[in-house]
């Protein structure tokens, strides 16, 4: 914590960088997301495995922007985050300095080569119960998959917290507030439920870096990670490309490849 | 150089010379050979003619074999014995389903890493300027060398280079001092397997080639495989009779001429087997007095 | 409230028989929007269209949809019809009747509720059409021909004969190409210096033509119209507008041991050359990579024999940037090598030459002087062997195809063979004769009856020398494949016709596609064979394929008709189904969020960056535009967008939802 | 005569190849089953997932999706991108559980007018075996009070 | 009517709810889904949850729901027929049971919210037919405020009847409305007759932190004070807080339809989300987070009680519990309280 809070003194002092986006202690036992800007306010910064909310989500906000450049506390699924952001052109590499804790001491991530060797060497490990609720679900039948989401889906309130808690859902008019023509319908009902859930899938495959923000943002506890992960694995295990690991690699569903192979179209 | 050495069923039989030259020049070149523990017969053309998977059952034993004695690097001085070896090992490499059928058919444990030298890239290694500045002799003879087919082909098994025009053994005898003639007929067929059944086209086909070689005034014929010799040297009599030309122009194995560089008798290469008497013009030049073998000792 | 005309035809009885077209008027007439809805016997005869055009006037119709037959026949028709009285032609859509329905459906109350859905949906359709007008795109009326061979040279005339400008760019230091280094063509014979010297001459002095000699194409960008060529003009180290071409400083050149391109390599050539007599531009080039004075600064012979002191020792290469309207590629090809060929000595043997080097020998301007002497002695061959197909139709050396120019020119090279060595014997080793242009047969015949020249058939399957004479091992497939050997003198192979070398580097530059072989790929083999994918670039002569002078001329003046076409307007009209990013005020301004998935993903490169700044110039967005000139409407960016910021005119998300909501309600 | 189910079955077809080979069914006055309503499009890289969503929301049985073989593209990509989209779109529609056999996927070039219309009979039998599409239509009307 | 007290053991509330399932009305009660509470149809006693302090989503959905048709059409050619929902007569009976005393007051809330100006016919036709039976509270986390706002953990507004949990598993039975002793009065034999009990010491103590109507004099002179963009910097601007509160009323009227059918439906909007405001000329009047921060809070405490004298807030916490980004009302009020000086 103290490395943190000594490096984020020096990085404003020395007017490197104008914010931190870091963690600070919120209510009761959370955390939350913290915006210090001066030097005394960097012992509020706190470091621990309750750090999980993916703070990339912030370097796109106007009000966060205007304040110059950002210094990103990042956890490794946070540094994908980054690098894909800057696959898809949303950032700049010099536009974010990503910070790093690495065995006891801060690593400054600054440049492309950095940012890529640092996510190369760290590739998203799913907690115990994810692998456990991806089990449960590949053991269904199609039926009772479809039993299992629709049940999940009915509690769904469409607060899209859950859109605003993902990095990549950075669109300022999202697919759901068209209505010429009303793709998605924007009531609640089951229809309106699948249609978005469908297209956040669909939108976040091969984009989706699995940081598990917006499972931790929904407030009903719908387990939809699980539908960008499963989007992330059919786009790894169809086309062998990942996200978050090139800052110009090209996205998975905006290329294709002549030999793709599928059993389907006849 | 400690390799593994599989002399195959010619070198035993009606090629010994081959086998024998070969033991006797190894020690002047530095090669160490082990032969293969009770190896079989390669198969060569009779059983790829019958059963394919036999035909790479045996050479995968030999290979099983020589893996189990630990010699990684294995030289097969006969041609053929070498082009069964070497496919069985690439379609082995290629073809799981095969590799599993034939595993179960041998019984033992193969996995395929042996590297299977031919007797030219060996003698390429070893005869080195070095080597050869301190032969005791040399062998100067305008002469052609004759590759026949199963040396280099097919190319992209064996990866041989220039497989229509090949340079081994021209450049591997102008290091002992010959002259090798530029020849067109280095890789045309002598008839192979035919020698038994059709011999009257072998006669005719090593007849062109014996003809070729005479009028372009080589004196004697090179070759590294046990059946080129066969035909060009122990048929001589009958493509005498069939083609009604007379040849007297020699046959020796690349082998036979290194060791009469380093000048060791024509008994210890055992020329006296050949059927075309090896009559050179005694122009070899002797260093007087070198007792054989000192010089070697020291390479 | 739009007020919509609906049209049904019976197209005689092709539409009539099965469906009841007064019931489907009538249930349309139900919907809401619909003015008028009406059945017709022939709609696109003359008096149904006038129908339409009555409608219009009379009802002021907002949208028409004529129900008859595929629209890929008759939409142009209605549309014109439209037109014709005021209303937009793209607010007209047909409605798929006849193939779609009558003809494959018996007559049925479904069939005719078929019939309804299908009417009802481009209702909907159009109710959404929105006026569109054909994207006009400026055009710079100035053509870019790649390549002063034979076809350069054609496509380059044609279009300035039709008052454009044009600029030939040719690598080499004079145009020519392979054409000029040809004895005689076939069939008639003529010789090629007397047909081609002309035309390069011409080339030289046409007002509308810029020629750049010994540059290359340095990087092209832009579309149709619009594009931005550099040329790199190589320092020739000479100052042309001085320099007379009297060939002074060649003769002074000491350096002469270079082998001569242009004579395929049987001659030598100086550091300072012309590449042959009749050279366009006749102006002399320093070989920088083996002139004396570049490699170790003494000699400069050339500057102290010039009378006109032309040497420029310190000019450099000068890039030239132009805008161009419209590309013609004719790059031309190459013949392959004979060291390409193990079984004939891996190039080793001196008499074993190409059919272009044989071209040479028989060249009046060539190392001989038009007698044919064998490179390796100078003796006269009294026994030419020609090998047709070397290289070419073989799958084993990765030349699968016929190179098509082999055959005529194997016999041509036999039949003047036997005119200038009379008891000279001319055997040919053929698979096929492939002989099949205007009086090409005749000619092959005449070589094997007048000049009696022996034709093999059969591959030949060793060459190698013995006691100076080329043993020719072939069979003969006529006579039971019986083994032939000939002793012959000279060996002149036919080698495959490839692509020239550069190919696929130009091919990249020009984002134009290539084959396996580096050949360039025409848009479609039989409609559109001169044309390329990308618009505004065209192909002519060998660099698409192997082929004859003929070919390659016809080629050219297709291309430079495809070029006149383009400029014959100031502006080049196309169909308005473009993909459009939205803009909306400030300060969002558009909703595209500037990821650039549809740029990687348009096949046409047609989306670009614009940068939305403030007026003291503070970039507020990137977001994505479309190029209307280059955009071909296939709509895969529109179905990529995840926040639906880009739609297709014609047809746009609502369109498409508007149609499907129809159908299923 | 038994009251079969008749399935209503909508097509998402390219404009320049299974739309002409559409048209050559007709030319050659090969029938099939009326059930399939045609919808045009300049490619298949143009349709989007969400219209295979509201066909089945609107109560269609079953939906075919047809297009240009693989090079055969007039736009050079269009089917390529297409074939990716769906493939990934496909198991993720049966991973939330959604019957995609009631789908039919497939390439028919201009050329293949026969193949179309063995296309459109295959499929309406098999969903008339399959039955009309309640559950999804159904589920769709759920949630409002 | 004077308030009768009653008692009732856990063991005859259990029997009582259960006679009410078996009779056929629709019963709602807290019952656990995973980690987390909701009001969920009921159709077996064993499975209501009693140790929760407040439900994810409030009950509001019962008057207010997320997705409500307003009105149904149908064309055939050119007659078009509406069906228009607000006729529809009785709303099925429906009774709440384990709503808080902060929940029955926020229906309350909702209730005059939609009272004003036109009554809106549904929620007012779905208030008729709810009977509300409310649980005091013995425990109370971090995020209860509301003792600060004017309500406290035994309060009885807005319920039928209040239990309060006493000693040896009995409670404390208050019939406030006529409603709730009608109630009451069917299923007499489950409660037995008792005299008024303090509860107070059942209660859990929430601390009072400030006065809402000291915030509310603060508030008004506010409007551009920067403390809202500090406030908003980590909100994300999702609907989470709105959809959760029991008193926020914002709704947004959806066409669903194509030429042959179709519905008009009402559902839940919220002021945080960025489009809320967004005219159709593309200006935004609340276009950055802090306005629409700014916006939540001055509507529930300061326009609120200036224009229908009733607090937009019954301090029952949800809205902080289930930010993504942990935006604390309580605390941001205590600031505004330290930070805006007196106006």
């Amino acid at each position: 914590m103290q490395v943190l809070q000594q490096k984020a003194k020096e990085l404003l002092e020395s007017g490197k960088v104008q914010v931190v986006i870091g963690y600070g202690e919120g209510t009761g036992e959370r955390v939350r997301p913290l915006f210090v800007r001066t030097a005394e306010e960097v012992s509020k910064l706190v470091w621990d495995d309750r750090c999980r909310q993916n703070l990339a989500v912030y370097l796109n906000k106007p009000e966060i922007k205007k304040m110059g450049m950002p210094a990103l506390i990042a956890t490794p699924v946070v540094v994908h985050t980054v690098i894909q952001l800057i696959a898809e052109h949303q950032l700049k590499v010099d536009g974010v300095l990503t910070l790093v804790v690495e065995n006891g001491s801060v690593k400054e991530l600054f440049d492309t080569t950095s940012l890529e060797a640092y996510a190369e060497s760290h590739p998203v490990i799913f907690p115990p119960f994810v692998k456990q609720e991806i089990k449960t679900i590949a053991e269904m039948s199609l039926h009772e998959r479809f039993k299992f989401w629709q049940d999940e889906f009915s509690r769904c309130i469409k607060c899209y917290a859950c859109r605003s808690a993902c990095p990549l859902c950075y669109c300022e008019r999202c697919i759901t507030d068209n209505n010429q023509p009303q793709w998605i319908s924007s009531a609640s009902h089951a229809q309106g439920n699948f249609e978005w859930h469908v297209n956040r899938a669909m939108h976040l495959a091969g984009r989706c870096i699995q940081c598990g923000s917006c499972t931790i943002a929904c407030p009903v506890g719908i387990p939809i990670g699980l539908l960008t992960i499963e989007a992330s694995r059919i786009v790894g295990t169809e086309f062998g490309q990942q996200p978050g690991l090139k800052c110009d690699a090209v996205p998975a569903m905006s290329s294709f490849k002549v030999e793709d192979t599928e059993t389907f179209i006849k | 150089m400690k390799l593994g050495f599989y002399p195959g069923c010619s070198l035993e039989g009606s090629s010994r010379e081959y086998a024998e030259s070969i033991r006797a020049i190894a020690p002047f070149i530095g090669l160490e050979l082990e032969e293969v523990e009770n190896w079989n017969c390669c198969g060569s053309s009779s059983a790829h003619a019958m059963d394919h998977t036999l035909s790479l059952a045996l050479p995968a034993r030999v290979l099983a074999q020589a893996e189990k004695q630990g010699l990684h690097d294995v030289v097969v001085p006969c041609a053929a014995c070498y082009n069964r070896l070497a496919s069985t090992q690439h379609e082995l490499n290629e073809d799981r389903k095969t590799k599993e059928a034939v595993v179960s058919a041998i019984k033992m444990p193969y996995a395929g890493t042996t590297v299977v030298q031919n007797i030219l890239d060996v003698l390429e290694q070893s005869l080195t300027p070095q080597v050869t500045a301190n032969f005791p002799a040399t062998f100067p003879y305008k002469i052609v060398c004759y590759y026949g087919c199963l040396l280099v082909r097919p190319p992209k098994i064996l990866k041989s280079v220039r497989y229509e025009d090949p340079q081994q053994m021209d450049n591997l005898m102008r290091q002992i001092g010959a002259t090798p003639l530029n020849w067109g007929m280095k890789t045309e067929c002598c008839g192979a397997g035919l020698t038994m059944t059709r011999t009257d086209i072998v006669a005719n086909l090593c007849g062109t080639i014996l003809e070729d070689a005479a009028e372009r005034g080589a004196e004697a014929i090179i070759v590294a495989c046990p059946m080129c010799h066969s035909n060009l040297d122990m048929r001589r009599k009958d493509t005498e009779r069939i083609t009604g030309k007379k040849f007297t122009i020699p046959v020796l194995y690349i082998t036979q001429a290194i060791g009469l560089a380093l000048g060791l008798s024509p008994k210890q290469l055992g020329l006296q087997r050949h059927f075309v008497n090896v009559a050179l013009q005694g122009k070899m030049k002797f260093q007087k007095n070198v007792p054989v073998g000192a010089t070697a000792a020291g390479a | 409230m739009s007020r919509i005309g609906v049209f049904i035809c019976h197209c005689g009885e092709n539409i009539g028989a099965t469906v009841n077209c007064e019931k489907v008027a009538k249930t349309i007439a139900a919907m809401p929007g619909v003015a008028l809805s009406v059945d017709y016997k022939y709609m696109c005869s003359d008096p149904g269209q006038n129908l339409i055009r009555q409608a219009i006037k009379e009802k002021n119709l907002t949208g028409v949809v004529v129900a008859a037959c595929s629209p890929r026949m008759h939409e142009p028709t209605f549309r014109r019809a439209c037109a014709d009285s005021g209303l937009n032609p793209y607010l007209c859509e047909m409605a798929n009747l006849r193939e779609h329905c009558s003809w494959v459906h018996a007559k049925s109350g479904a069939t005719t509720d078929k019939a309804v859905d299908l009417v009802s949906m481009l209702v909907e359709k159009v109710k959404r059409n929105k006026p569109l007008h054909p994207i006009k795109v400026p055009v710079t009326k100035t053509a870019l021909v790649i390549g002063g061979g034979i076809a350069g040279i054609q496509a380059s005339l044609d279009i300035a004969n039709a008052g454009q400008k044009v600029v030939l760019v040719e690598r080499e230091p004079s145009i020519g190409g392979h054409m000029s280094q040809l004895s005689e063509t076939f069939p008639t014979l003529d010789c090629s210096q007397c047909i081609l010297t002309p035309r390069m001459v011409e080339v030289a002095q046409h007002p509308n033509i810029t020629l750049y000699t010994y540059s290359e194409i340095e990087s092209v960008s832009g579309f149709i119209g619009n594009f931005t060529v550099r040329i790199r003009k190589k320092a020739r180290s000479i100052d042309e507008k001085l320099c007379t071409g009297c060939g002074n400083c060649v003769t002074a050149c000491p350096i002469k041991k270079i082998s001569s391109e242009f004579n395929a390599g049987l001659e030598m050539r100086s550091a300072i050359y012309v590449p042959f007599p009749q050279a366009v531009p006749n102006k002399p080039v320093i070989d920088r990579t083996r002139c004396s004075y570049f490699k170790s600064g003494k000699c400069k012979f050339c500057e102290t024999k010039c009378p006109a002191k032309a040497i420029r020792f310190d000019q450099q290469d000068e890039i030239v940037e132009i805008q161009v309207g419209a590309i013609v590629t004719a790059t031309g090809f190459n013949v392959a090598e004979t060291s390409f060929f193990p079984e004939y000595g891996y190039g080793k043997y001196k008499d074993v030459i190409t059919g272009l080097q044989f071209e040479r020998l028989l060249s009046a301007s060539g190392p001989t002087l038009g007698e044919v002497k064998r490179p390796s002695d100078g003796k006269v061959p009294e026994k030419v062997v020609f090998i047709a197909c070397a290289g070419s139709r073989d799958p084993a050396k990765g030349i699968e195809y016929c190179s098509k120019i082999c055959c005529m020119y194997t016999a041509k090279h036999a039949m003047l063979y036997k005119h200038k060595v009379h008891n000279g014997e001319a055997y040919v080793f053929y698979m096929d004769i492939r002989a099949a242009g205007k009086g090409y047969d005749e000619f092959v015949r005449r070589a094997i009856e007048d000049d009696h020249v022996q034709y093999i058939r059969g591959r030949v399957s060793r060459v190698y020398e013995r006691n100076g004479k080329l043993i020719v091992k072939g069979a003969d497939t006529l006579l039971g494949a019986q083994q032939v050997e000939i002793e012959a003198d000279l060996v002149v192979l036919a080698t495959a016709g490839i692509s020239n070398n550069g190919a696929e580097e130009l091919a990249q530059k020009l984002h134009v596609s290539y084959d396996s072989h580096k050949f360039f790929s025409e848009a479609h083999p039989k409609l559109r064979p001169v044309e390329t994918n990308s618009a505004g670039i065209f192909l002519a002569g060998a660099c698409q394929a192997p082929k004859d002078i003929p070919e390659s001329v016809s080629q050219a003046s297709a291309a430079a008709s495809k070029v006149i076409g383009l400029f014959s307007q100031n502006e080049m009209t196309r169909e308005p189904v473009i993909a459009v990013v939205n803009r909306t005020v400030s300060p969002v301004f558009s909703t595209c969020m500037g990821c650039f998935m549809c740029q990687g993903a348009c096949p046409y490169n047609a989306i670009e960056r614009e940068e939305i700044k403030t007026r003291d110039g503070t970039l507020i967005k990137t977001v994505a535009k479309v190029n209307p000139g280059l955009c071909q409407g296939c709509g895969t960016c529109v179905a990529f967008c995840r926040s639906k910021s880009i739609d297709l005119q014609g047809y746009s998300n609502e369109q498409v939802y508007a149609e499907l909501m129809e159908l299923l309600s | 005569m038994e009251n079969t189910f008749e399935p209503k079955i909508v097509a998402f077809v390219c404009n320049w190849c299974t739309y002409a080979g559409a048209d050559l069914t007709g030319t050659s006055r090969i029938k099939y089953a009326t059930n399939v309503r045609i919808v045009r499009f300049p490619c298949t890289g143009r349709i989007d997932y969400n219209l295979l969503l509201k066909a089945f929301a609107q109560g269609a049985d079953g939906v075919i999706v047809s297009g240009c073989h693989p090079n055969d593209c007039h736009y050079t990509s269009g089917n390529f991108h297409a074939r990716r989209r769906w493939i990934v779109f496909r198991q993720m529609m049966e991973y939330m559980g959604f019957d995609m056999s009631r789908v039919k996927f497939s390439w028919v070039s201009a050329a293949e007018g026969a193949k179309w219309a063995d296309i459109v009979n295959t499929t309406v039998q098999e969903i008339r075996d399959l039955g009309p599409s309640k559950e999804y239509a159904e589920m769709s009307r759920l949630g409002v009070v | 009517m004077s308030i009768q007290n009653k008692v009732v053991t856990h063991e005859n509330l259990l029997n009582f709810l259960g006679e009410i399932i078996a009779s056929g009305k629709e019963l709602y009660a807290p019952q656990r889904k995973g980690l987390k509470t909701y009001f969920h149809p009921l159709n077996d006693v064993q499975t209501i949850v009693f140790d929760y302090i407040q439900t994810t989503l409030s009950p509001k959905s019962l008057l207010f729901p997320k997705v409500e048709r307003l009105l149904s059409y149908t064309r055939d050619g050119k007659q078009i027929h509406v069906t228009d929902s607000s006729e529809q007569k009785q709303a099925p009976d429906r009774i709440l049971f384990g709503s808080r005393p902060c929940d029955a007051a926020g229906l309350q809330t909702v209730t005059e919210f939609f009272r004003r100006d036109n009554p809106d016919a549904f929620i007012q036709r779905r208030q008729n037919a709810l009977t509300i039976i409310s649980v005091s509270c013995t425990k109370s986390n971090e995020y209860c405020f509301c003792t600060s706002v004017g309500i406290s953990p035994g309060d009885t507004t807005g319920s039928d009847i209040l239990l309060t949990p006493i000693e040896n598993a009995r409670y404390f039975v208050e019939a406030v409305t006529e409603k709730g002793s009608l109630l009451l009065a069917q299923y007499e034999k489950y409660f037995e007759k008792s005299e008024a009990i303090t509860k107070e010491p059942h209660l859990v103590k929430v601390t009072k932190t400030f006065s809402s109507t000291e915030i509310s004099e603060r508030l008004t002179g506010s409007f551009d004070n920067p403390i809202w963009k500090d406030a908003s910097l980590r909100c994300i601007g999702c609907g989470t807080c709105a959809y959760a509160c029991p008193v926020c009323s914002c709704f947004d009227i959806q066409d669903e339809g194509t030429n042959k059918k179709g519905d008009r439906l009402r559902c839940w909007d919220s002021c945080g989300f960025s489009l809320f405001t967004l005219h159709t000329s593309g200006h935004n009047p609340r276009s950055t987070q802090s306005e629409r921060w700014r916006q939540r809070v001055m509507h529930k405490f300061s326009y609120m009680p200036e224009q229908s004298g009733m607090l937009g807030c019954v301090g029952c916490g949800r809205c902080s519990m289930s930010c993504p980004a942990d935006m604390n009302l309580k605390e941001q009020l205590l600031e505004i309280a330290a930070k805006v000086e007196d106006v």
